[in-house]
């Protein structure tokens, strides 16, 4: 295990207090070890945004706390959700009168403990609702959606409810904005080398030199198949074969595109990527209307990619072009 | 009436912290077969912390068992943070006022504990879950109380219900959490739940009849 | 090679399309395929700011081009600087008759490379002055710092050239501000896993696992030393004793610190390692003015960590507070 | 006089693309062995290339010899694009103006070339670079030319030069390049810029031997 850690028990902890000192501009610690909070928030009259899973994702999901994102944060242990208190304590933070969209991902633990946190909270008087990212297609058959899991789709369902919250939307309208986000959104990964949880202290799954495994979750869930190694411009085509008839999107449509590595990939292998994903969908007549290249959720140290293609209306564009700032998207007009 | 005291039951508590601490590595171990090895880790993690919090207090049945929900809730995390947190919540909660506590108050318990696991976690008998354990041993008690049989031996059939019910386990499938990946791969091992379950009622039902002996 | 690519001969026009096409608010291309220049530039009244060197480091090089930072970039093949011609041509991109400023890395082709391109132009009647970073401290013995290499401190030096720049500064304030920033700063490298050039196709040097490369180039130069892989809070800790006595810091200096992953590097492992040396800095009486944590300057999947450390004065904490956009770094009041 | 038509030299530098892209194969092999194992690759794509851009041209000496030393500056990148780039492009600027290209015309052009390199790279004879073809093919040249020889001698005089410079290079340490990084353990193998020289000055004598024949 060639990594850059302490005690593997402390990861989290070591991060969580390196993110703090690093962003003192905008991130600051709360009441919780396991909650970090927007430096301005709670902010007066604006809906609070949550969000919060398992570590191991960066800069999901702390780096997504920030201006016109997300207000608070539940920080889990790696691969593991956060406690219910932790997003009780979040869902706190992020209280400024007009309730809290707590935006999340489709797992088991975040499901139960956002279900719990939400009691707790109601009972203090909050006002909380949520929206359960499932845009991992091959995580579950079309048809089957409520099954699928929540992945790179969600940074783009914070972007949105977070800009609707700012922007002055209600609960009501914040959370319909960010269900709308997740409803048009579609997205697959691509793993090409395993990842190690530091604690574990070797691979918890494999993928053979030469292989790669197409659909893989982000903690190493298996994906539909894995074949051999492909050329990215070939990867582009299956990804975007296994996401374009699902939703569907369709000759005319505009879309957001976020591109993101898995943790040990090379930015330059994602824009190489993008370069024949934006070629594939101009052939299909459908026009990007905003790319976004990166790493903006990771699974570790995975080798791999995943490509996530939202549709957009007027509505969600304007959301999408608000500017924001946190460690994992900073936006701004120039 | 056949019961012990509420504010004695701080043993049922105590009782369930060492079965835990004891059985760490051999609950991690089972997971490890199909899961990802850190079943008992998890629940030491919490089982201690708990007590640490208690061990110092005066506390009563509800109380105890209040304070170790709250605590697993508060600070494990993953699945089995909040479907046990909630389990032992809403054991208490089911005792909130009562003095005595009877084989009624005992289904009670369990029913309320039950609940909150099936409506948490939405598992059904079968998924290879701690629901396996669950089920079948409240069952059992409630048939025993039903059929007239005294408190003492309504907790005996309970416990050997659930290590029918864990060992039942061994050639499922899992259709739910994190084993359910494995597919048919999981078949031919214990759940890892499904023994912390029974381990849990096992010790329960000891440190009750403990109590019963007392009174 | 488990890498998501194409002809392995064409990852550097794969990647210069992809981002080319991933940026267009702010990239454009220019009649020069290797070279890219920002979408303002030139900008009236401005002087120029111009880098350039072998691909492979991203964000480096392209990365930094965008407001108040690089005008234009001239982009080499993999570890290659790019020719005399791409220098000569992001130099006539940059230039508004302010003249032009080019700011790069102590590398033998890049030198060559640029004389060349400076004479071109200084016969189109373009003034043209150059920084040459030098920051990697194990690359040279102290007394010899000529011969040492640029690495991630060349993004500081971009950062502050770029402000000082679009701040009105002359051609002669901006060259000498970027030089300030350079002499001020000192880096070194450590890596835990090597890379591969993908036409080559196999890593060209070896790290065993178990072991780490202290004190490595930035295209796997050997480092100093090879020892046992250490924790995190060791290699902080390694990583300043290099640092601190060469320049030297002392305490009640103010630091601009800037962590940067090689590649394959998950952004949480930057964070651990920044948690520490924040913490010894402070120890020493040096404190922080302003941290960078994140992917600034890359070597191809190498896994490793960088740290650079730069002495700031009031006029340097001005520049480097100055907003930017770019690809690699983003930076607004919020 | 002893000399030839520079309207005639193109041929000089279609002799020295067929040189290079024969050897593309061996310079890498060279160059594999301390290097990168590209020199070959790097000098092929661009001789080839400026070739393409001027086989069609009418182009004399001159003129061909700048668009060789162009097409190496402008798409060669690296070390070589300016080295070889400036090395060509300088042998073209002195020759301006000239109309027959005697010994003078050829050492002076030699020298041109010398001096662009020295400027450039800062390598020394001994550091393992093609400066130590480059200097003693330089300086046999001028000593034959200057104790009498003709034209023709005082090329093969440099030609040998040239390959005793290039051999000797087996034994050095590398100072400078890429091979330097490995110190010692250079030693023991020919530089790849080295041989490539001296397979250029072995060219290029042998096509000003031949115009001078036709002459
Ligand atoms: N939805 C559920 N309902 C009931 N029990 C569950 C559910 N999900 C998981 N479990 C139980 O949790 C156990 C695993 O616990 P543990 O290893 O602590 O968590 P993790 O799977 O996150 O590592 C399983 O053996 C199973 O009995
Ligand atoms: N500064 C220099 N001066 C003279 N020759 C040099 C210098 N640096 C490198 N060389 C020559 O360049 C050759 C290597 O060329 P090549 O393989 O094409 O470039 P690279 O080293 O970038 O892969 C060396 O064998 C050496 O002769
Ligand atoms: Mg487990
Ligand atoms: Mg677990
Ligand atoms: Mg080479
Ligand atoms: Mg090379």
């Amino acid at each position: 295990m060639q990594r850059i850690i302490n005690n593997p028990d402390n990861v989290v902890p070591d991060m969580v207090q390196g993110f703090i000192k690093a962003h003192p501009d905008f991130i600051q610690p709360t009441g919780h070890e396991r909650v970090l909070k927007y430096a301005k928030a709670p902010i007066e009259g604006k809906v609070g945004i949550v969000t919060g899973g398992g570590s191991g994702h960066k800069p999901a999901f702390v780096g997504y706390v920030g201006k016109n994102l997300v207000d608070a944060v539940a920080v889990g242990e790696i691969f593991s959700s956060p406690t219910a208190g932790a997003f009780y304590q979040a869902i706190k933070e992020a209280d400024a009168g007009k309730g809290v969209a707590v935006l999340y991902g489709n797992y088991a633990g975040d499901v139960m403990n956002v279900k719990m946190a939400m009691e707790d909270a109601e009972d203090d008087g909050i006002e909380v609702k949520t929206v359960l990212a499932n845009d991992d297609v091959p995580s579950a058959p079309k048809g089957d959606e409520a099954k699928r899991r929540g992945v790179a789709g969600e940074v783009l369902m914070w972007k949105v409810g977070g800009a609707k919250a700012a922007a002055g939307g209600s609960l009501e309208e914040v959370i319909a904005a960010a269900q709308k986000a997740i409803n048009n959104t579609r997205s697959v990964g691509i793993g090409l080398a395993p990842c190690t949880i530091p604690s574990v202290g070797k691979p918890n799954f494999s993928i053979e030199p030469g292989k790669m495994e197409f659909g893989i979750g982000h903690h190493g869930e298996p994906g539909v198949k894995i074949t051999e190694l492909k050329s990215a411009d070939e990867m582009a085509q299956m990804s975007l074969e296994t996401i374009l008839p699902d939703l569907p999107f369709e000759s005319g449509d505009e879309v957001v595109v976020l591109v993101s590595g898995l943790g040990a990939t090379p930015v330059m292998e994602e824009y190489i990527f993008f370069n024949k994903v934006e070629e594939l969908l101009g052939e299909k007549g459908i026009s990007i209307y905003r790319p976004y290249v990166g790493d903006y959720f990771t699974s570790l140290d995975m080798m791999g990619i995943t490509l996530t293609v939202m549709k957009v209306d007027d509505e969600l564009k304007g959301l999408i072009d608000a500017d924001c700032y946190s460690m994992g998207m900073k936006q701004m007009k120039i | 009436m056949d019961g012990f005291k509420a504010a004695k039951g701080k043993v049922l508590v105590e009782g369930l912290v060492k079965t835990i601490q004891e059985n760490k590595g051999y609950l991690s171990e089972i997971d490890g077969a199909i899961g990802d090895g850190d079943h008992g880790i998890n629940m030491n993690k919490g089982f201690s912390l708990a007590w640490e919090r208690m061990q110092d207090e005066d506390l009563g049945l509800e109380g105890a068992l209040k304070t170790l929900g709250q605590t697993l809730l508060n600070d494990i995390g993953g699945s089995m943070g909040p479907l046990y947190g909630q389990f032992f919540r809403k054991m208490a909660r089911s005792l909130k006022g009562k003095e005595e506590v009877d084989a009624a108050a005992f289904e009670a318990m369990l029913e309320s504990a039950y609940g909150a696991i099936k409506e948490l976690g939405e598992a059904k008998v079968g998924d290879k879950t701690l629901v396996d354990t669950l089920d079948p041993a409240i069952g059992a008690f409630k048939g025993a109380v039903e059929s007239g049989k005294s408190f003492s031996v309504a907790l005996d059939e309970m416990v050997a219900a659930a290590e029918k019910g864990k060992d039942s386990t061994f050639d499922l499938v899992a259709k739910i959490g994190r084993s359910a990946r494995l597919g048919e791969r999981s078949r031919g091992a214990l759940d890892a739940g499904a023994v912390s379950c029974f381990l849990m009622l096992k010790s329960m039902s000891g440190s009750v009849q403990q109590l019963l002996g007392e009174e």
